[in-house]
């Protein structure tokens, strides 16, 4: 069940012997983002039982990231699984890998594109959230009965590829429905609280009637905006609210679905990636040959389809 | 002899915290199975070329009594200088990057040396402001860096052990402990940290000093901003709080005080090869990423136990009155 | 070597002119700046649409409250002498966990051991700082590594969700203004009476001016300083309580950058960082004007990066006019 | 007000010049002068014949004047050595260790410091041994003009000796040599000739052989100083002693009982050094190494805590009102208040009314202008700062017992009378009042027992009539004059 490869190649390797005795170097988010906590924990019990052995060089620091993939490299496991914060700094390090012969599966973000041949990938589909968040928005406006409105963006920080991926997604079905308006996009840094700052000054700045619909990239910067606008006292969801949509779904997110607030959100939850980057290892080992790079279907969550999500999307 | 011991923390917490350091690295394979290869030495150093430019322009002011918190500010901006200047010619982008640090480090010592401000305020200050340029300069986006021949170049290996880049973040440090070592600059700096009334009546040139030494400060910083950009292939626009963080341990380990007085420029190097040794410990040994963060803590409260006087104080009432022997001296 | 022959060698004669400095009304620096940036301020503000209206002032009263009610409690401490914390964001982040997983326990319960963690976790700092005279910095730092670390540890990097939802009513507004806007007016009005109003308060001034001769006094300088940082902890435990309302969640990065934010927002109040002088509501005075500049610029649609440029150089300028106006008549 | 106004003088080639006056009188504003630390607004300096413009230490030392500052201006961070060659011009940039080693041991031993390693710390040196190695610097800078500012202050007399010898091996070379000094016998023992200073004014040069202490002092003072009678009392309630037993403090105080009733004003006399500082600091809580006992109306007082001692009713008057005493940046009706404020209202909120009230009639009891008690303490002269840290501890009834140490320093003659009389009102009142003092006239103006100290040990008491020239031998344990 996996969603559309590129098909542009096979991972090759893999000896086909199985995961047991295999070493991996796991070079993640560090457990202080919640995301690479639930990722974490769901990678690791799910190849436990696979023998695989996981070395942890997890970092949330982005220049100890760096040096624990050189380290990984030096190790020579028989995978390096990254999920790496500066997708540019990881450029070296897996053209380092490349040349000792390691091979390096991709987690989450997409690979820099001048390294996009050397490793696998099991990637999040971020243009496709986007593309989901622009639907939330175009949708509930035109439930509301509207044939014009402005929206407002809050974005993760700008200079991730995850941000750009995704912003792209978002342009472009925006750009079907032109009678709706992008006035403003901040960058947020992924901080909930500088979120919920620029929200209320946004709200100040155009008032309630001046904004009828906003994005905030991750569930916990959308959320801010909702209280900001309900601090400022502009209603939200509802027949005339603001209609907010957020993304990465988290539980606080599904519940404010169902508490009518939030319009709606996409997944890219840890845990169907960190299930799915299992499932993609264990096939690699057993000699499988995975597809290089592998899209994990996101899938869009609106009060619609809430009940079949909101077990996945409730686990961090 | 513990209280002779205790009169020179400089010479002896560096010393101490690096054989801690090293005994724990040493131990290592006794957790992982493998033996120490070359290459963990290679990767610690790149950790110690990482930060010890940063802790040594740092560790300098914190010797005279100051505090130049703008250093990762500089070391951010150094690297986006570097990146931005130096496509073609690396040389080039080094150069724009540490003139721009020799310009912000001269200001502050300016302002600090002239109006005798604390640095504290005005360097805090400082890095807000480069944080704001270094964002504006890029609008806030990570800048590539596609000279892909320097990025090789920074962290090939030579002689297994060593890259450019740390070799020369050694060379800085020799540089400086020769200068602090062999000529008078070495005294004048403890003196103004220690006593800044006396020298000046001693006649040292106290504001000259000063302004000199913020200026080599930001040199240092925006170097290592710019070796770091090069290295990672990109510069980024904020690399957060924590560089700084870990730079002040390293200056701290390295029997540095805040105090201002005491501290030389080996012992800084001691106290930034001891944070990256650290660092590659829990690296190699797979702990968790926050076990390193606990490690500081308890470092850095023997430090600041060491460096009490009202902690020295009490012990001394207990003393006086019984309930601890005295000391042996 | 020596001084020559006999006569005239080594001839010292010196006059001063007689009269004292007359002592006149003379500017003070910073009540100038003041006076330039709201002069500045007003034309860029007219000319600035949908500025100089209720909803944007209330917004930048929002956006002031969570910082500002740390600052307010940083002022006590920087007043005291203790210059800064660098633990502020970690300690408002576990606060902010402690109360979404109490929730299940009642609001008020749930509230009452997140101000008490709070406290406890800054005063444990402050009695080190006070009593043992550690170095603030160096303790905080260390504080703040072992908070997060801690944290992180014992949370496992898990969001942090409440069970009971209670906690909303610190959402709500009042007459359009979140109820946050009001608990930093109280906050700053209670500690500027603390400070001019009550022994510790004083003392604090005093013990920050010169602790040496408030020991040789007898002032109990370790409890003065205890008291302050104390009372700081209340401050970023209410900030922390009011985080996690605000988000709902909570995760080990919910702190952000509060910690050089509220030092921003206090040295801009005019608090000297090497203490004994320094007042509350100046420090809300110093987080509104920078919540005012901040605003102004994302109206007009600067980018992050001017903001944040011109917060740094806003607190440079007010960093050099308050040392220049404090040593003024002397040195 | 200018602090000097007009003075000239002028030093030969290889004498030694003394410079006397009164306190403020003017002496260490014409050294700093004279050495590049501050720059007069009129006048001419002349050496060798020719103008000269100090603009900064760095000229100073160019044109050959070495300094020995009043304050002690070494820093204890640095080595001995290091300090040897800090801020000296001609320390060559690189150092040259092996020479200057050499160079710093000869020093060293030329001074009587044979015991002091050039690599030992200073920090770990006793005051009286920094000062030593001051002294010591500048006298081996090969300088042309030496000034010492106060150089013996904190000396002994046998390291004063040492001192005196070494100043007059460098005036023999032909260095003129600048000496000021408050110890009258050494300056007409030491010096050729001496220029008085009054009021920032030169009074007269004259040849030191044509003048006794006493006229030395007229000149200083202008007319000879009164001696008031000494009023000795009696005790009155013994109960309300306060009793030290064998107070120590390792390296400075030795085994130091006391019992000192109410009533009666104790005089502990000796030089700095000799103990009678620490008997008050220990007493004040402000040496944690302290041991022994003391009571106070026969209760314990907990004398290695500040607070406890201030709660147990001692108030203490450090000597160095600056570093330990007032908050100059505030006002003066907040420092008279700062150690009562508990007692100026109730369960710790302060009363507008009663700290106006309070600090007022301090204001009035200690001779302060009520007008001024808005103003920063800052901004009092140095007479009038001092009374109001003396007046800080009056008049407040949870405080039994006073200790002072130098309780008129830097203060002038009707100032010091002022402070005599409050500390008299204050023993008449029922305080206990101990001082200590390194000044003759003060210890017998005032003290009506007299405890001399020498070396962190008692030397000797007087209840009586006793002789200026004995107490001296006592503090200097040297031969009656
Ligand atoms: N920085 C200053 N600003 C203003 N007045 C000063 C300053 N320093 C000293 N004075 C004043 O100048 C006068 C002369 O002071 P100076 O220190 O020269 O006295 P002195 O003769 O050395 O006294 P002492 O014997 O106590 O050392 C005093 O009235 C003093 O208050
Ligand atoms: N910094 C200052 N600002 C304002 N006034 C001052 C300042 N310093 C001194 N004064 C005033 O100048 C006058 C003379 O002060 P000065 O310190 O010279 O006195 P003094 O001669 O040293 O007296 P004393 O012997 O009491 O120390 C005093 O009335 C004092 O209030
Ligand atoms: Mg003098
Ligand atoms: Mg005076």
């Amino acid at each position: 069940a996996c969603g559309g490869s590129d098909g542009s190649g096979k991972a090759s390797g893999g000896d086909g012997s199985g995961p047991e005795g295999k070493t991996i170097a796991f070079v993640g988010y560090g457990n202080e983002s919640p995301w690479g906590a639930a990722y974490n924990k769901t990678f690791t019990a799910a190849l436990k039982d696979s023998g695989v052995k996981i070395n942890d060089l997890t970092s949330m620091d982005a220049g100890t990231q760096i040096q624990n993939f050189n380290q990984a490299v030096s190790q020579k496991p028989d995978l390096i699984v990254a999920l790496v914060l500066d997708t540019q700094a990881a450029v070296v390090p897996i053209q380092k890998a490349k040349q000792a012969g390691v091979p390096v599966l991709l987690v989450d973000g997409r690979p820099d594109p001048s390294v996009e041949k050397d490793v696998m990938a099991v990637v999040s589909d971020n243009p496709k959230l986007g593309e989901y968040a622009a639907q939330n928005i175009i949708e509930g406006l035109k439930a509301q009965g509207r044939d014009s409105g402005n929206v407002i963006v809050l974005m993760g920080t700008k200079s991730m590829l995850v941000t750009q991926d995704r912003m792209e997604g978002f342009d472009k079905v925006m750009a079907t429905a032109p009678e709706y308006k992008v006035i403003e996009e901040q960058d947020t840094n992924w901080d909930p609280t500088l979120s919920g700052k620029v929200a209320q000054q946004l709200f100040a700045k155009h008032g309630c009637d001046g904004v009828q619909a906003a994005y905030g990239m991750a569930d916990y910067m959308a959320l801010p905006i909702v209280q900001a606008a309900k601090q400022a006292g502009c209603k939200v969801g509802g027949d005339d609210g603001l209609v907010v949509t957020g993304g990465n779904c988290f539980k606080a997110g599904i519940d404010s679905i169902r508490a009518g607030e939030l319009y709606g959100t996409a997944t890219e939850d840890p845990i169907t990636i960190a299930k799915q980057s299992a499932d993609y290892i264990e096939r690699y080992f057993s000699g499988k040959n995975p597809p290089q790079s592998e899209l994990v279907p996101e899938e869009r969550v609106t009060a619609a389809n809430l009940d079949e999500l909101a077990d996945q999307c409730s686990q961090a | 002899m513990i209280r002779r011991v205790l009169a020179r923390p400089e010479r002896v917490t560096p010393l101490v915290a690096l054989a801690l350091v090293i005994v724990a690295f040493a131990a290592t394979p006794l957790r992982t199975g493998t033996p120490i290869a070359t290459f963990d030495i290679y990767n610690a150093l790149q950790g110690f070329a990482q930060i010890g430019l940063l802790a040594l322009a740092i560790g300098l002011t914190m010797i005279a009594g100051e505090f130049d918190l703008s250093v990762v500010g500089t070391y951010a901006l150094g690297g986006m200088v570097a990146v931005q200047a130096g496509q073609d010619s690396p040389l080039l982008g080094v150069l724009a990057a540490v003139g721009c640090g020799v310009a912000i480090g001269a200001v502050q010592g300016l302002l600090i040396a002239r109006l005798r401000i604390p640095s504290m305020p005005v360097t805090l200050a400082t890095y807000i402001a480069l944080l704001g340029l270094t964002y504006a300069m890029s609008g806030g986006l990570s800048v590539s860096y596609t000279n892909f021949d320097a990025t090789l170049w920074v962290d090939q290996t030579i002689g297994g052990y060593f890259s450019p880049r740390s070799l020369i973040t050694l060379a800085a440090f020799l540089l400086a402990a020769l200068l602090l070592v062999g000529t008078r600059l070495g005294p004048e700096l403890r003196a103004i940290g220690g006593d800044r009334r006396a020298s000046r009546v001693a006649g040292v040139r106290v504001e000259r000093t000063l302004v000199g030494l913020f200026t080599a400060s930001g040199a240092l910083a925006a170097l290592g901003g710019a070796l770091l950009a090069y290295s990672y292939a990109s510069a980024n626009p904020d690399p957060g709080l924590r560089p700084l963080l870990i730079a002040v341990v390293a200056a701290l380990l390295g029997g540095v005080s805040l105090a201002g007085g005491r501290g030389t420029p080996l012992g800084l190097l001691a106290g930034a090869l001891c944070v990256a040794l650290l660092a590659q410990v829990v690296a190699v040994s797979y702990l968790p990423d926050y076990t390193i963060q606990l490690f500081y803590a308890a470092l850095l409260a023997v430090i600041v136990a060491i460096d009490s006087p009202g902690l020295h104080r009490s012990v001394d009432r207990l003393r006086a009155r019984g309930v601890l022997r005295p000391w042996r001296t | 070597m020596t001084t020559t022959d006999d006569e005239p060698r080594g001839q010292v004669a010196v006059a001063m002119p007689g009269a004292p400095a007359a002592r006149g009304w003379r500017p003070d620096p910073l009540g100038v700046l003041l006076l330039v940036v709201v002069v500045a301020l007003v034309p860029v503000a007219v000319t600035t649409d949908r500025f100089l209206t209720l909803d944007n002032a209330r917004a930048i009263l929002a956006a002031t409250a969570f910082v500002g009610i740390t600052a307010v409690g940083a002022t006590l401490v920087m007043i005291a002498g203790s210059a800064v914390s660098m633990a502020a964001s970690q300690t408002a982040t576990v606060v902010a966990m402690v109360f979404l997983s109490t929730q299940d326990l009642g609001l008020s319960v749930a509230l009452l051991l997140s101000l008490l963690c709070g406290i406890a976790i800054t005063a444990v700092q402050g009695v080190v700082i006070g009593y043992w005279e550690a170095n603030p910095i160096v303790l905080t730092i260390a504080a703040g590594f072992a908070i997060g670390g801690t944290a992180t540890w014992l949370s496992g990097g898990t969001t942090v969700y409440a069970e009971d939802d209670a906690y909303d009513v610190l959402n709500s507004t009042v007459l359009g203004l979140p109820v946050a806007v009001y608990v930093l007016l109280v906050v700053a009005l209670v500690a500027e009476w603390v400070l001019r109003r009550t022994t510790p308060g004083r003392q604090m001034f005093l013990v920050g001016e010169n602790r040496g001769a408030a020991r040789a006094a007898g002032l109990p300088v370790g409890r003065v300083i205890g008291v302050a940082w104390a009372f700081f902890g209340l401050c970023i435990a209410i900030t922390g309580v009011f985080l996690a309302s605000f988000n709902t969640s909570a995760t080990v990065s919910l702190g952000g950058t509060l910690t050089l934010d509220a030092i921003a927002a206090v040295l801009v109040g005019g608090t000297a960082i090497t203490g004994g002088r320094g007042s509350a509501l100046r420090t809300l005075g110093g987080a509104v004007l920078i919540s005012v500049i901040a605003n102004l610029l994302l109206i007009r649609g600067y980018s992050t990066g001017a903001q944040i440029l011109v917060k740094g150089v806003l607190v440079l300028v007010v960093v050099v006019l308050v040392h220049l106006r404090s040593t003024r008549g002397h040195r | 007000m200018p602090a000097v106004k007009e003075v000239s003088f002028t030093v030969g080639a290889g004498e030694i010049h003394a410079i006397c006056g009164h306190n403020g009188a003017g002496k260490s504003t014409v050294v700093k002068m004279l050495s590049g630390q501050l720059a007069p607004d009129a006048g001419r300096i002349l050496i060798d014949g020719s103008d000269v413009e100090l603009r900064s230490r760095q000229v100073a030392q160019q044109h050959g004047v070495a300094l020995v500052d009043q304050e002690l201006s070494v820093v204890p961070a640095l080595t001995v050595l290091e300090n040897m060659g800090l801020g000296d011009i001609r320390a060559p940039f690189v150092r040259r260790r092996k020479a200057a080693v050499e160079q710093c041991r000869r020093v060293l031993d030329e001074i009587g410091l044979e015991r002091v390693r050039p690599d030992q710390l200073v920090s770990s040196l006793s005051i009286g041994e920094r000062q030593l190695v001051e002294i010591a610097k500048a006298l081996s800078q090969q300088a042309r003009v030496v000034i010492l500012d106060e150089p013996t202050a904190t000396l002994s007399d046998v390291e004063s000796e040492r001192v005196f010898a070494a100043v007059r091996r460098v005036a023999a070379r032909g260095c003129s040599v600048l000496f000021v000094s408050h110890r009258l016998a050494e300056v007409l023992e030491l010096c050729d000739r001496v220029t008085v200073l009054r009021d920032g004014a030169t009074v007269t040069t004259s040849p030191t052989a044509d003048l006794t202490v006493d006229e030395l002092i007229v000149l200083m003072l202008g007319e000879a100083p009164r001696r008031l009678e000494a009023a000795r009392r009696a005790d009155p309630d013994r109960a309300h002693a306060l009793s030290i037993e064998g107070l120590s403090v390792p390296g400075r105080l030795a085994d130091f009982s006391l019992t000192a009733p109410a009533g009666r004003i104790y005089a502990l006399a000796g030089q700095l050094g000799s103990g009678a500082s620490d008997v008050l600091r220990a007493v004040a809580g402000l040496h944690s190494q302290a041991t022994g006992s003391v009571r106070l109306r026969d209760e314990d007082v907990p004398f290695r805590d500040a607070v406890g001692v201030g709660r147990a009713g001692i108030a203490f008057v450090s000597n160095d009102r600056k570093t330990e005493g007032l908050f100059l940046d505030k006002t003066i009706a907040t420092n008279l208040v700062a150690t009562r404020l508990p007692r100026l209202g109730r369960g710790g909120l302060l009363s507008p009314r009663r700290e106006r009230q309070e600090s007022r009639s301090l204001a009035s009891l200690a001779g302060l202008p009520a007008a001024r008690l808005g103003e920063p303490v800052l901004a009092l002269s140095g007479g009038n700062q001092q009374k109001a840290f003396v007046g800080r501890c009056l008049g407040r009834d949870d405080v039994f017992a006073l200790l002072l140490d130098e309780p008129t320093r830097g203060v002038d003659i009707g100032g010091r009378a002022a402070i005599h009389h409050l500390l008299r009102e204050a023993a008449d009142a029922g305080l206990v009042v101990v001082f200590a003092s390194t000044e003759l006239e003060e210890l017998l103006e005032l003290g009506d027992v007299i405890v001399t100290m020498h070396d962190g040990r008692v030397v000797g008491r007087y209840d009586d009539e006793v002789d200026g020239a004995v107490l001296m031998r006592d503090m200097t344990k040297g031969d009656a004059a």
